[in-house]
């Protein structure tokens, strides 16, 4: 036992000892700690720095609001540590290593506590108004140094090893807190056989019960009450109970986010176990039961080790056996911190006095007191403490007529304060549900909702275990009913129920000149009272102003402690009421939440999809490189030994021109359009006239957005009178089919039309060359594909290899060109066979890189590359893909804006550059005059570039202003280094302008 | 494909052999052309299914149907509706190989859908489909029992569904 | 008003801070102004600077519904680049660069331009294409923009996961040296004061109802909380709202409100040294001075004015950050919100005036109005002053979207094929 | 995550299975060729971007495909009401005295 552990206190294991370090010191404490009180049971009240000053910290709470026990933790191992941990709510385990944070060299002697001596010029607002002068130090001098001083906790450094999970979850009543209220709700919707869920952030539940041993609930004491109630709840099956669960938001529709940790207590970690999993409620009634925070007072020296929540001081007291002090005096305008004071004389501290600011309390209080032999001072205020990294003393001072009388000094080991309690509402805040101001006890509480929420118990202001246990069970009562059930409130039978009532107050009043008080509000940001009479001074009127001029709570904490204390001054200083001042806006998380809980399974090869065709196992073993194409992953060129992509592209281009290339296109977008009047939607959708498209032919089509701009374009084939096989881009599959179902369902209802993305349905293969039809013809069987039975832009169903196929005869590399669609799941078999009957030919497997230079060559578009979406036909060049006699389709009235039919319009040319040699940069921009000064005026830029191994030489496309009109005009490129490269305007088709390669008999 | 077959004793994941898979779209009015072609009278309500045999058809739009049989029946059905197509005007489209089935059942089958299908799977009645997401993908989930699951899924996103369901039964084993 | 200085600090240190004046005074509004901006965000408190400042119009009233800065130039990442394709775009950011670099000194108030360096990643190679365009297009129009390869990028921010293994490999990166970040409420405040200084009014808590115009057509001033207020100029400098101010004027504008999140970590010594965007997993990141991972989202898929926005784009966000920077993923989360952005079909701002005469507009911003907030209000104030377009505003018009010369950025970043 | 009534499958469903598409009944056009310029901007463009009840197109993309209409209150994000695509806007007063 350390020499601050209770025996017989406390609801940590002692059969138990947990050693852990911290800053490599080891320390002992028992299964069920959390650091901090495992550090308090040891002595150990010093546990940080403040951000700005570097003053000494000690832990001021035992819960989630802390913010001054931050520790960086690690349980050991690569890519483990991580800063800013809660010492309040993290627990021991062997093996646990922590250290404290922002100082150097060491904790207790600190270099950068030179701030504090500055403190008169770190004021509120400090960096606007200065680091100006001179103008050239601010980029070199001052912004690096102030970005040096930043930050609380190290970053990690490694990878993290974990996994984190998530989880859909639907019940009908949500209850978050697990304090009486919450479980008073959960027993009595659970009892009425809603399905319910109880969370609480903490290691057990319990809530302010784990505090107050001493109230009896229906004759059992409150431990005991609590055992029977998680039994009675676990027995029903419709109930669940989940520890070490923060609700971190509230979003729409009563969908909340819940964060469970589930290993970080653990020294063993189950294998495949998540560090944390995030679940996604959706709850048909939430019942709110998230209690009250504690209050500070606000004074000079608030912010000393040893000075801490009465209510904290309770917890460590009750809950884990710790006595956070063998002398304390108590500060307070709350009867609870006289409950804290008699329960820590009981258990052998001896309590040095009891310091109310108020004029008068129960006389049962004070009767309590005396009996215990606790000195009492009424209406006084602290003015100063003694001690640096540890309080010794607390300076107080009689308030007589508001003057404040001669001070003197309580000897002490800690300073136990409570300043009132503030209604936990951050959840409920996150609904923008109303808050109102309660004028008598000067908090916010629940107004309007716009969710099916209830509150319950201390959020809802109210005070003490009966009322809590009441109003939960109300609440839960209330869930029932709205859902439709019948459920009556339980009744409870509570005795020495501890009850209390107080005040809130700004800064304590002082003898002191204000100017030079250091009275903390904000104890992580170093905000204090002054800075915030500055702040409205200096006329930041709104409470938002005054948060984001003086960075009040904005700390790790979110304000849960300085915000009230914050407004009230504030609202003093303005002479307003706090309504008239506002209350910042509390956002989710409710705590800080590790990114990895947000991320989830969305890690790595999960992060997002990975489309993969029918073939791309094959292209992996045959050493393909890939390249991202929207969702998929594409073969993008086929390296030998040594080749890198040009290499290797050369290769792919010659051999394909020469005998016989083979492509997987098997991600091209593909839609069944079927219906008596596919016809008649095929015309309005598609630029392109289709009534005279026989069956057994294919055209190109070519889609625009409503705008005028070419938004796709594909392979059409007409397969019935009734029924076209389309084809889309890869990335526009998804596009092209969500906007064709928007016309047909919402514009042309009345169309008999249907439509089937068959994408996946079909691996497709193409074959390019020469030998193409001397490969495909002896695999081909119900179906005439000769030169003339089978021309250019033919359909035809057929079996390919003996498996159902749809083959079209296309070509976009200009050779002669057959694609076979066959039921994807024979896609690779078909792939093996050619491949294997192939090799007579050389065939060769190209990607898409390849598939790009051929096409260029023979100047087809790709949309997305030499299109951008600010692109019209005519800009293309493929005004002729128009249907000039059709009265409309989708986008041809925006063809006659006025700047749509404006002269000096960019369009696609080739560029052929003075230097065959020279490959232009795709995106390098065009000038005409080379020699102009910056800003140059551009004309144009170059979308598609290549080395055509076909040609012997480059080309390129470009979109190039009144393009049409400049043919054999040279143009000039600038490069990298702006040397201007001159190139020719040209046409775009570069390769076989005749088209007699087509003709191969 | 063969697809590695991971389970501990709460659940196991299969992906299951092909069947003749078809999309329907007909006028409800003509819904009784589409049974008789079938052979299997058609559910009306969205979410709804009825199987007969190897035939099943499931509802997953107001005029769109998912049908099941036999994959030697494929040629036989598509003839049968090829049949009716001019007087009952209709769309059936072959999907057999669009999609690939994987088989989830077992005691923590729910929980394991749970973890990337946003739907309150307690309000899927047995013997019924809907379509919906697993994470990023579409896919269509078919209730068979309790705790017996199908899903199917665009062939190209199996990779994808088939790694989370693989991470998930191992925290689902390691019991957290 | 104070000016601020080292002595004034100094002076003002040793007096205890207790004699600093009101930075701006809370106004009531007078019958009539010479000009009234509506909207006291950056750009309104801006231009309204600025017409006092070069064009000597100091009758000014900026009226503000809620708390001067409380609009999106307080929610906002602070990203400032200029880096952008379209010579109009380029033009107009850079002037707003120009005026970045040396706004702290003509304000006499440190928003803290930081020129950190705005690095954006390449994934694909349509992204090195697009990315490519764009480096061409700025260097001849003497932008800064440079084509870094994966290594370089590393080198210029160590956290970065350069691993070809990645879902979204990084391919490349192109870096804007003079780009960075600013305090953004230093901003507002900045220029409320200056402004202030200078004889304008600024009108808090003052909800506009109305535009009211003549028979003529022509503005007459503006309905408000506070009664009418008379004045010949009207800016509608709103931001999310100026479908709702402009639709009181019967102008009705292709926007439309969406919401946009954004989010902060918890503060940590520094680690991340510049501002990285990557468009193509949508995630944009930086760290404040205080320390925090400062993280920009994208926008929600529905129009909305609520501020709240969903949790799965949240996620996706965190986890593209996580993705891009894997020592991240024990970071935790502090603080998420929400802003409403305004977005025009070809995701360019709408700059000058409008079919009614006396009526100006300043909006359409999209998530990038931060950046141009010197840029936009030193234009609108020219444009508000002489009844005429600044050169550099010219294209900005309400009437592109008639005649179809659109200005889009979107579009000519174009989609993967 | 919004919780969002398909008329069609007459089920309410994660906000996951829609996608959203913009203003409702701005029908396009018989004719477009008729329009003058300034009335094909507003077909294209010209958008009401209401602060309050909004009709709007959503799609159950992921669910049963159809587009549908929806009353949404864009301040709160509350949905009055969802109703098929072709059908008239309901009422707003008649929805809110229903409740």
């Amino acid at each position: 036992m350390t020499e601050y552990r209770v025996k017989g206190r406390g609801r940590v294991n002692t059969g138990k000892p947990v050693k852990f370090t911290f800053d490599d010191r080891t320390y002992q404490g028992f299964e069920g700690d959390t650091v901090a009180s495992a550090l308090l049971a040891n002595g150990v009240h010093l546990m940080g720095r403040s951000f700005k000053y570097h003053r000494p910290r000690g832990v001021v709470t035992a819960s989630s609001e802390e913010p001054n026990a931050l520790v960086g933790t690690t349980r050991g191992g690569k890519g483990r540590f991580e800063p800013n941990t809660r010492a309040t709510m993290q627990e021991i385990y062997p093996g646990l290593k922590t250290e404290s944070q922002n100082k150097w060299p060491s904790l207790k002697f600190d270099v950068g506590a030179i701030n504090d001596r500055l403190y008169m010029l770190f004021s509120a607002g400090f960096y606007y108004k200065t680091f100006m002068w001179p103008r050239s130090f601010w980029d070199s001098v001052y912004e690096p140094f102030i970005r040096k001083a930043a930050g609380l906790g190290k970053a990690p450094t490694e990878v993290d090893p974990d996994i984190y999970a998530s989880r859909y979850l639907h019940c009908d009543v949500l209850v978050v807190g697990s304090g009486p209220a919450g479980i008073a709700a959960a027993l009595t919707a659970g009892r009425a056989g809603s399905k319910v869920v109880l969370v609480d952030e903490n290691s057990e539940m319990g809530g302010t019960l784990l505090s107050e041993p001493s109230v009896s609930i229906d004759g059992q004491p409150a431990w005991d009450w609590l055992e029977s109630a998680f039994a009675e709840l676990d027995r029903m099956p419709n109930v669940s109970r989940m520890t070490r669960t923060t609700a971190i938001g509230y979003y729409h529709q009563n969908m909340i986010g819940l964060v469970q940790k589930l290993t970080d207590h653990m020294a063993d970690v189950p294998e495949g176990a998540p560090r944390e999993r995030m679940w996604r409620v959706r709850a048909k009634e939430v019942v709110l039961a998230q209690g009250a925070i504690e209050r500070p007072m606000v004074f000079h020296g608030n912010d000393t080790p040893g000075i801490m929540m009465s209510g904290a001081a309770q917890t460590f007291l009750n809950r884990f056996g710790v006595l956070v002090g063998k002398a304390p005096v108590m500060l307070t305008s709350h009867d609870s911190a006289w409950y804290s004071a008699f329960d820590m004389a009981d258990a052998g501290a001896k309590v040095v006095a009891i310091v109310d600011t108020r004029e008068d309390v129960a006389q049962a209080l004070k009767d309590e007191a005396q009996a215990r032999g606790i000195k009492t001072y009424l209406s006084y205020t602290a003015t100063g403490t003694k001690g640096r990294l540890r309080v010794k003393a607390l300076r107080v001072n009689p308030v007589r007529d508001g003057k404040v009388g001669a001070a003197h000094m309580l000897f002490c080991d800690a300073v136990l304060v409570c300043g009132g309690w503030t209604p936990s509402l951050h959840l409920f805040s996150h609904t923008k549900g109303s808050l109102h101001w309660d004028e008598e006890a000067k908090v916010y509480l629940p107004g309007r909702k716009t969710e099916d929420v209830h509150i319950a118990g201390a959020g809802r202001g109210l005070w003490g275990v009966a009322t809590a246990l009441e109003d939960g069970s109300k609440a839960g009562a209330d869930a029932v009913k709205s859902l439709g059930g019948k459920a009556g409130p339980a009744t409870y039978e509570v005795a020495d129920d501890r009850t209390g009532t107080g005040i809130t107050q700004k800064e304590l009043p002082t003898d002191r000149s204000p100017g030079k008080a250091k009275a903390f509000v904000d104890f992580q940001n170093d905000v204090t009272a002054k800075d915030i009479r500055l702040a409205v001074r200096e006329g930041m009127k709104s409470i938002e102003h005054v948060k984001r001029y003086t960075t009040n709570g904005m700390a790790t904490d979110q304000g849960k402690l300085s915000n009230m204390n914050g407004l009230t001054i504030a609202s003093d200083a303005l002479g307003k009421e706090a309504p008239q001042v506002g209350l910042t806006t509390f956002r989710p998380p409710y705590t800080p939440t590790t990114f990895g809980a947000f991320a989830g399974y969305h890690k790595g090869t999960h992060f997002e999809v990975t489309r993969k065709t029918p073939i791309d196992s094959w292209a992996e073993e045959n050493g393909a490189e890939f390249e991202p194409v929207a969702l998929w992953r594409r073969a993008w060129y086929f390296p030998k030994a040594g080749e890198d992509m040009h290499k290797a592209v050369a290769r792919e281009c010659k051999a394909t021109r020469e005998s016989l290339g083979i492509f997987d296109a098997s991600t091209l977008g593909k839609i069944e359009v079927s219906g008596p009047d596919a016809t008649e939607f095929m015309n309005r959708m598609y630029t392109n006239p289709w009534t005279k498209l026989g069956v057994g032919r294919a055209r190109y089509g070519l889609l625009l957005g409503e705008d005028g701009f070419i938004r796709d374009d594909g392979v059409i084939g007409r397969m019935r009178d009734d029924l076209f096989h389309v084809t889309t881009t890869t990335g526009g599959a998804p596009r092209v089919l969500n906007m064709m179902e928007d016309y047909l369902q919402t514009e042309w209802p009345e169309l008999k039309v249907w439509l089937t993305s068959t994408t996946e349905e079909w691996a497709t293969i193409a074959l390019n060359g020469p030998n193409a039809r001397k490969l495909l013809e002896p695999f081909v069987e119900g179906a005439d594909i000769s030169a003339d039975a089978f021309p250019h832009m033919s359909v035809v169903e057929c079996t390919v290899a003996g498996f159902p196929s749809r083959l079209f005869r296309i070509s976009f590399t200009g050779e002669l060109g057959f694609e076979i669609n066959v039921p994807a799941r024979h896609g690779k078999a078909l792939w093996e066979k050619l491949w294997e009957a192939g090799q007579q030919y050389d065939i060769c497997p190209y990607g898409t890189e390849t598939m790009h230079v051929l096409r260029a060559e023979k100047g087809f578009i790709i949309v997305g590359q030499d299109t951008d979406g600010t692109v019209t036909p005519h800009d293309a060049g493929i005004g002729w893909a128009i249907g000039k006699m059709k009265p409309d389709f989708v986008g041809k009235r925006s063809l006659a804006r006025p700047d749509i039919v404006a002269p000096g319009r960019k369009q696609l040319v080739g560029l052929l550059t003075e230097d065959p040699k020279t490959v232009l940069t795709e995106g390098a921009q065009i000038v005409d005059d080379p020699k102009q000064a910056k800003p140059m005026k551009m004309i144009g830029h170059v979308t598609s570039s290549y080395w055509s191994e076909a040609l012997g030489r480059s080309i390129a496309m470009a979109v190039v202003e009144g393009g049409f009109d400049r043919m054999d005009q040279t143009l000039h490129v600038p490069d990298e280094s702006g040397n201007p490269i001159p190139a020719k305007v040209t046409g775009t088709v570069f390769y076989d302008p005749a088209g007699d390669r087509l003709k191969v008999e | 494909m063969n697809a590695p077959v991971t389970n501990f004793d709460a659940v196991t994941v299969t992906v299951l052999p092909p069947v003749a898979r078809f999309n329907l779209r007909i006028a409800p009015a003509d819904l009784a052309v589409a049974s008789k072609a079938l052979d299997l009278s058609l559910p009306t309500r969205i979410g709804q299914g009825s199987q007969q045999g190897d035939r099943a058809a499931y509802c997953i739009g107001p005029d769109e149907w998912l049908l099941h049989a036999a994959e030697e029946e494929q040629q036989a059905i598509a003839a049968a509706f090829d049949k009716v197509r001019t007087e009952t005007p209709h769309s059936l489209v072959v999907i057999s190989d669009r999609e690939v089935t994987i088989g989830i059942s077992g005691p923590a089958a729910v929980d394991l859908l749970s973890v990337a299908c946003p739907l309150d799977l307690s309000r899927i009645p047995v013997g019924g489909a809907k379509r919906t997401v697993f994470d990023y993908a579409q896919v269509t989930l078919i209730r068979d029992g309790e705790d017996a699951f199908r899903l199917e899924v665009w062939r190209s996103y199996v990779p994808h569904v088939q790694g989370l369901l693989d991470v998930a039964t191992r925290e689902l084993a390691a019991g957290l | 008003m104070t000016h601020f200085s080292g002595f004034s600090l100094l002076k003002n240190a040793l007096s205890g801070h207790k004699n600093w004046p009101e930075q701006w005074p809370d106004k009531q509004p007078k019958g009539e102004y010479d000009v009234i901006i509506v909207g006291a965000g950056g750009h309104g408190l801006g231009a309204a600077y600025y017409l006092a400042k070069e064009h000597g119009i100091t009758n000014v009233a900026v009226i503000e519904k809620g708390w001067l800065g409380g609009g999106n130039t307080g929610r906002n990442t602070t990203i400032i680049r200029s880096n952008y394709l379209y010579d109009e775009s380029a033009k107009l950011y850079d002037h707003a660069l120009d005026l970045w670099e040396n706004l702290s000194t003509e304000l006499n108030y440190n928003v803290m331009y930081s020129k950190r360096g705005v690095m954006m990643l390449a994934h694909n190679v349509h992204d090195v294409q697009s990315f490519q365009r764009h480096i061409h297009a700025n260097r001849l129009n003497g932008v800064d923009n440079q084509w870094l390869t994966p290594k370089q990028a590393k080198e210029f921010c160590p956290p970065l996961n350069i691993s070809p293994d990645a879902r979204y490999p990084v391919m490349g990166a192109a870096l804007q040296k003079r780009a960075g970040t600013a305090r953004h409420d230093a901003v507002a405040w900045g220029y409320a004061r200056a402004a202030a200084k200078r004889g304008v009014d600024i009108i808090q808590n003052c909800p506009v109802i109305a535009i009211r115009r003549g028979a003529d057509g022509s503005v007459e001033g503006v309905d408000t909380a506070k009664g009418f207020i008379k004045a010949k100029k009207v800016a509608v400098s709103a931001a999310g709202h100026t479908s709702v101010v402009m639709d009181s004027a019967g102008v009705r504008m292709p926007l439309e409100s969406y919401p946009l999140q954004a989010l902060v970590s918890e503060p940590i010594k520094p680690v991340f040294p510049c501002v990285v965007m990557s468009n193509t997993v949508h995630a944009y990141i930086s760290q404040s001075d205080k320390g925090e991972l400062v993280i920009g989202s994208g926008t929600d898929q529905y129009t909305s004015y609520s501020q709240r926005g969903g949790l799965p784009l949240i996620e996706h966000t965190v986890a593209a950050i996580c993705e891009v920077f894997p020592i991240f993923n024990r970071m935790r989360m502090l603080r998420k919100w929400g802003g409403i952005v305004d977005v025009t079909p070809d995701r360019s701002a709408i700059l000058g005036k409008t079919p009614v005469k006396g009526l100006y507009v300043n909006c359409g911003w999209g998530t990038g109005g931060f950046k141009a907030t010197p840029g936009a209000a030193h234009t609108l104030a020219w444009t508000v002053a002489k009844d005429e377009p600044h050169p550099i505003n010219a294209p900005f018009t309400l009437e592109r979207f008639t005649t179809g010369r659109l200005i889009d950025e979107a579009a000519a970043a174009a989609v993967a094929h | 995550m919004l919780l969002i009534h398909c008329p069609y499958c007459d089920d309410t469903l994660p906000e996951l299975e829609f996608a959203y598409a913009g203003e409702a009944h701005i029908a396009r056009p018989a004719d477009p060729s008729k329009l003058s310029d300034e009335e094909w901007r507003d077909f294209l463009f010209i958008r009401t971007n209401v602060k309050g009840v909004h009709a709007e197109r959503w799609r159950h993309i992921h669910g049963c495909g159809r587009f549908f209409n929806a009353l949404r209150d864009t301040v709160s994000d509350r949905f009055l009401t969802t109703y098929k695509a072709g059908e008239a806007r309901p009422d707003v007063q008649t929805l809110e005295a229903a409740e």
